[in-house]
């Protein structure tokens, strides 16, 4: 371990780290453009410079490796008349596109601009014109007047995705990122590359325009589109949620995220949401389907049947499985499992092929309660007759239910309990439907493929009837769920 | 029918004519929308030309409410009672951002309430504050809310201030 | 008067054949060195005092020494690419004396362990790669390169690489990017080439004319060599003398020879009727010289870094009173903004917004403040990149603008008088 | 020191008292009625108050020279707003070189307190603050004005165009 001090700080850094690192860790403050703990030293932005005792030339802190007892500052008035001039070089052709670029407000330059700026722009001549709104293909638009040719997404697509889809074209200031005539960026991780673009030259088309970035809260929670239970921040206003970008956490993925995952704040929106009870398709007081649901499982008691995904958190899980062996002293308990073929798959990566949050937590309890019925014994029994009554508590995404509408028209033969987080109108065929809250409402814990907990918490509340399982639960047991209209977070 | 009775008839249908042409206002405008009032009653935008007595000294007698400033909620109840107070025909004009939305204060963690949520409001004018000429104009739409049936000065003063404007 | 060295039988025709060369002495050197130890040829290399010829005037043996010491193969380039403007002092000795490079580069190659050497030659010299790749034929057909050379068991290989075009492949590490089939952008240091160049591989990267001078070296041995040149630059330097001159041209002179006596003897003079204005030493990245300073000059590496100047490659580029230093800055600054490479911001927009400003201060759209705008910028663009072309377009900048300031003024108040300017013409 | 000057007798008497009133109201009375000119009264509809060309009345969106609204949809505006009155949906333009336009741009007028601080947000010179004052309006008309209101609204007569055009700004290399 090497022991330096930055701007008069002690740190010990292990041998070979550069001084960057260094700072990373001791979370000082740098000016930084083309450096990314997740990616190789480009060292070309040249803003992190810092100055050496004993060197008289600013070295650049990304690439300079730390030597035993070397006191580094980035303080001195050279370093800070350094990393002004070498900002202005970034800007002198960057384009006046702040009033329509998504990114102001988290803007790379305007942040370091306000603390290291010169306020006084000195370049009198004409800026260099490239392309604008360039289409690089499904995710993202490119715009190579504002990129600075950080060279961030390049490296990207060559170290994490290895589809080494974009490139730096032509020389000198009239360099431009861009991909090949017919391989657009099409990869599944394509739109990390606009979180990690410090400017507003890669924007995500599903984000654009939608919304200015200082009109957005976040909050920290796991995404629940797959097993793999990545960390991520989902951005919301009282109008919805609106996009979702991945946290940093070594164990499970690392900084980034796929894209699939970046549409599961769609689902929550009000828009696709079921926001009361139905019966049928007749709207029904929220008390007054909780009666009827609670009259139907005790009448039927010991013959009720629960359908269930690998959707819900796990203290879910043990409430309605509780309810089920405990209260209705039932055991006809039946896991939905969705994509059967595809459900062992792994892109390597993060993508995984199951795409329910908490499989391996669901698993675990049904072992406990000994439950092994999948779907075609249910079916078998609703055919024969056997049940009549069955509570299923069914998908929140229902995309990757592709089998959804074959279960609903079986199920809407006998006396059927659906709980929904989305709205569908195959749905009306069942008897009764409830409002369940998403993963986005309510705090809980999903188990991962690898048996991590991931934690989930609730950030907004959009449909104020919808409740969690134990709010169900509780609610059959006897107490009085009045759900007031509360006002969304 | 007699002199007399043909006399006292024309009197009282002069007396109603006047009556109708005259409201009597009572305000309830605190903040500074009470200053752009006052101007509506000073020499320069004399409301009395358009056949507006001078605010009211008690609620009886008064049968048009101008409200203006911010409304808290501790304070609804007074204005409804003074609402309840005036007797017969009346209307209300509610003048000022504040009143009318509760403006810059309504999402300021104050109770601050719009004037909807308490009287029902016939004439809104916005500003902040509004001129006195929107108070003149909101004060005509009144008199043709109360008088609906044609009335040629009011439509020549219609036809002035579109093409005037 | 020259001092030929290296360039004594360039005049024969047949010194460019192997024959011809082994006639002359040719390849003898090659089997001393063969029989000597390769540590031994580094003594001796770094005890002449031989610094790199292409620019840098870095002490070749200790470029030598730098090499990590365990057998992990290494490679040995030659930069022909010679994208320095002013200079074409390598063209000659590729055109005249193949072999005489061949055999310095075998003996460096057997000096530093090396199996595998490329010549990297720039692609507009299509006569010189022709002479060359025949050499490279003649060598191999003669057992002097491939397996056992000469029976000393040393095998070696030896390719030509010719280069796309870019000023910037011209630098040591860009010529390593372009070499491995890359963009020819110059690599991050640490890791220096010596460490990790090539393939990742320990590399050594040399001039033409630097490790053309091994042979003599070799032969006559260090302290021979040491007999030319001053004390810290020792030998023998190629110059190739440019401009207002009557008889331009290359020639071979000691090192700390006077620039004056370089123009007025072996270049005949200034033409008639014309006054010194100033002298550009080393090719375009070397800061100018006015008048006076030439005239104290000498050429040796300490001399002109004292000037604030350096030797560089050896280009001097005699400038007189017919030439605007404007138009020569414009021309210059726009050289470097097309072949900045745009890796490093300050360089990518600076040589940018440099050629800009010169090209409006050139059309005399511009103030006084302008100037001093431009000295700020070339300042604040040195010293805060990758490789040095954000320095060499700089330093023609600062000099240029600091020297000849009253010109620039008067240009900017009067315009231009000596008709259309080069750069006008160019945009 | 002010010393108060004790009323004297005489005025305490009540007839003078009268007169001396009446001859007040005539006075200004016959005053007034020979000098029409010189009385303050404004009378409304047929006479206007002329107001400074700085008055902050409702709000007005400029438009470029081919007619489409000068706003860019950045959201400054809104962001500066202290009422919070303007709403901006923005959506992409189809020619390339204009990127970004609101499809809808309203603003509150029940809301919106006349500061101006929008026109100091803006940074194209989209919206400014008009030179007429609010119309007042009976309960049940709609008070959230649209773009068609705020920027072709028939006193506009056809829109007021920006001060900088978009090609203009472009055609000066910023």
């Amino acid at each position: 371990m090497l022991k330096c001090t930055i701007n008069g700080k002690e740190i010990e850094v292990s041998s070979g780290a550069t001084i960057m690192e260094a700072y990373h860790k001791l979370q000082e403050e740098i000016a930084y453009y083309c450096w990314h703990p997740g990616l190789s030293v480009a060292g070309v932005c040249r803003m992190c410079m810092v100055e050496i005792e004993g060197n008289p030339k600013l070295q650049i802190a990304c690439n300079t490796p730390v030597a035993e007892g070397m006191k580094i500052t980035n303080e001195s008035e050279k370093v800070k008349e350094s990393v002004k001039w070498t900002l202005d070089f970034h800007l002198i052709n960057h384009p006046l596109d702040c009033p329509i670029c998504d990114q102001a407000g988290e803007c790379g330059l305007q942040e370091f601009y306000m603390t290291y700026g010169k306020y006084n722009p000195e370049m009198g001549d004409r800026k260099v014109k490239k392309h604008k709104v360039v289409d690089l293909g499904s995710q993202v638009v490119l715009d190579t007047e504002r990129c600075i040719l950080c060279s961030r997404c390049v490296r990207f697509t060559e170290e994490v995705t290895k589809t080494n889809e974009l490139g730096i074209f032509n020389r000198g200031d009239h360099s431009e990122i861009g991909t090949f005539e017919n391989r657009p960026l099409n990869n599944k991780y394509a739109v990390n590359t606009v979180d990690i673009c410090p400017v507003g030259a890669l924007t995500s088309k599903d984000f654009r325009f939608r919304q200015r970035a200082w009109y957005l809260k976040e909050f920290e929670t796991t995404c629940n589109g797959c097993s793999t239970g990545c960390r991520v921040n989902v951005f919301h206003n009282q109008n919805g949620l609106f996009r979702v970008k991945p946290i940093y956490d070594e164990a499970v993925n690392g900084h980034w995220m796929c894209d699939e995952g970046r549409d599961i704040y769609k689902h929550i929106n009000l828009d696709q949401r079921l926001r009361h009870s139905k019966a049928g398709a007749q709207q029904v007081p929220l008390e007054k389907a909780l009666e009827t649901a609670k009259q139907a499982l005790k009448a039927a008691g010991s013959s009720a049947a629960l359908l269930i995904t690998a959707q819900y958190t796990q203290e879910e899980n043990q409430a309605i499985l509780d309810f089920f062996s405990n209260e209705l002293k039932s055991s006809n308990i039946f896991y939905w499992k969705n994509n059967e073929e595809t459900f062992e798959d792994f892109d390597g990566l993060l993508i995984r092929g199951d795409k329910n949050p908490n499989t391996q937590g669901l698993m675990n309890l049904l072992k406990e309660k000994s439950a092994s019925g999948s779907w075609k014994d249910l079916k078998a029994k609703v055919e024969s007759g056997q049940i009549k009554t069955v509570l299923v508590a069914g998908p929140e995404m229902l995309s990757v239910y592709p089998d959804l509408n074959e279960k609903v028209t079986v199920l809407s033969k006998t006396q059927t309990i659906w709980l929904s987080t989305c709205e569908h109108e195959f749905f009306d065929q069942l008897s009764l439907q409830l409002p369940v809250s998403g993963f986005a409402e309510k705090n809980g814990t999903y188990v991962n493929y690898a048996g991590l907990e991931r934690k989930i918490q609730a950030g907004v509340k959009f449909v104020a009837e919808a409740l969690t399982l134990q709010e169900i639960v509780s609610a059959f047991r006897g107490a009085n769920v009045s759900k007031t209209n509360e006002v969304a977070l | 029918m007699g002199l007399k009775q043909r006399l006292s008839q024309k009197l009282q249908h002069l007396m109603d004519q006047v009556e109708n042409q005259i409201n009597t206002p009572y305000v309830l405008v605190h903040g500074c929308c009470s200053m752009e009032v006052e101007n509506a009653t000073s020499s320069t935008y004399d409301w009395r030309r358009l056949g507006f007595a001078s605010p009211a000294k008690n609620i009886e007698d008064a049968d048009v409410l101008i409200v203006g400033g911010w409304i808290h909620e501790s304070f609804s109840e007074q204005m409804k009672s003074v609402y309840s107070q005036m007797r017969g025909k009346k209307s209300v004009i509610a003048i000022g951002a504040c009143a009318l939305s509760g403006a810059p204060y309504a999402k300021s963690g104050e109770k601050v309430i719009p004037v909807t949520d308490v009287l029902p409001v016939d004439v809104f004018v916005p500003g902040c504050p509004p001129r006195p000429e929107a108070i003149l104009e909101a004060i005509q739409s009144v008199k043709k809310l109360q008088k609906p049936q044609k009335d040629h000065k009011a439509m020549l003063y219609e036809a002035l201030r579109i093409r005037g404007n | 008067m020259e001092s030929k060295l290296l360039t004594e039988h360039y005049d024969k025709e047949s010194f460019r054949t192997l024959k011809g060369y082994q006639e002359l002495g040719g390849y003898e050197v090659l089997k001393k060195a063969l029989k000597m130890k390769p540590a031994e040829i580094i003594a001796t290399v770094k005890e002449s005092g031989l610094r790199g010829r292409g620019g840098a005037g870095f002490s070749t043996g200790t470029k030598w020494s730098f090499l990590p010491k365990n057998d992990e193969d290494r490679y040995l380039l030659c930069n022909a690419d010679e994208g320095e403007p002013g200079t074409f002092k390598d063209r000659l000795m590729m055109e005249r004396a193949p072999h005489q490079l061949i055999e310095g580069m075998i003996i460096s190659a057997y000096a530093i362990g090396s199996k595998k050497s490329y010549i990297y030659i720039r692609g507009e010299y299509t006569y010189p790669i022709r002479v060359v790749e025949q050499a490279l034929r003649e060598a191999y057909d003669a057992g002097l390169l491939g397996k056992n050379i000469l029976g000393s068991g040393f095998s070696h290989d030896m390719d030509v690489y010719r280069g796309a075009g870019a000023y910037i492949c011209g630098e040591e590490t860009g010529m390593i990017s372009s070499l491995e089939g890359l963009k020819g952008q110059p690599k991050l240091k640490p890791p220096f080439p010596a460490v990790k160049g090539y393939l990742k591989k320990p590399t050594i990267v040399n001039n033409v004319e630097t490790l053309a001078a091994v042979v003599p070296i070799i032969r006559d041995g260090a302290q021979a060599y040491r007999k030319f040149g001053t004390e810290k630059s020792a030998g023998t330097k190629l110059f190739s003398l440019s401009g207002d001159v009557v008889k331009p041209g290359n020639y071979e002179v000691t090192l700390g020879y006077k620039l004056s006596d370089l123009i007025n003897n072996e270049g005949g003079g200034l033409k008639s009727g014309r006054k010194l204005k100033a002298v550009i030493p080393g090719g375009s990245s070397a800061p100018v010289l006015t008048a006076e300073e030439a005239a104290k000059a000498t050429l040796d590496y300490e001399c002109l870094q004292q000037m604030g100047s350096m030797l560089g490659s050896g280009a001097v580029i005699v400038i007189d009173d017919s030439h605007s230093m404007v138009d020569l800055l414009s021309t210059i600054m726009h050289f470097y903004h097309h072949e900045s490479c745009g890796q490093c911001t300050p360089c990518r927009e600076g040589t940018g917004w440099l050629d800009k400003m010169l090209h409006r201060i050139l059309l005399g759209e511009a103030k006084s403040q302008d100037l001093d705008q431009v000295l700020n910028v070339a300042k604040n663009m040195m010293g805060r990149t990758i490789c040095a072309l954000s320095d060499a377009a700089a330093l023609p900048a600062i000099s240029f603008v600091s020297k000849f300031r009253d010109e620039f003024e008067r240009h900017l108040k009067e315009g231009f008088k000596e008709g259309k300017s080069h750069a006008q013409m160019h945009h | 020191m002010s010393v108060v000057k004790r009323p004297s007798s005489v005025s305490q008497w009540y007839l003078p008292g009268i007169f001396v009133g009446l001859y007040h109201t005539l006075k200004a009375l016959l005053y007034n009625l020979s000098h029409r000119q010189k009385m303050q009264t404004l009378d409304y509809p047929e006479e206007k108050f002329e107001y400074s060309p700085r008055f902050k009345g409702t709000h007005v969106l400029t438009v470029k020279k081919d007619g489409a609204i000068r706003c860019t949809a950045c959201m400054l505006c809104a962001t500066n707003c202290p009422a919070q009155c303007i709403t901006i949906i923005a959506s992409e333009h189809e020619d390339p070189s204009v990127e970004k336009f609101p499809i809808a741009y309203e603003i509150d007028m029940l809301r919106c307190v006349f500061c101006g601080f929008c026109e100091e947000a803006c940074p194209v010179d989209a919206v400014r603050m008009g030179p007429e004052w609010q119309i007042p309006g009976i309960s049940g008309t709609n008070f959230v004005k649209g773009i068609d209101f705020l920027a072709f609204r028939s006193q506009l007569k056809g829109g007021i165009s920006s001060v900088l055009d978009d090609q203009e700004r472009h055609g000066q290399g910023i």
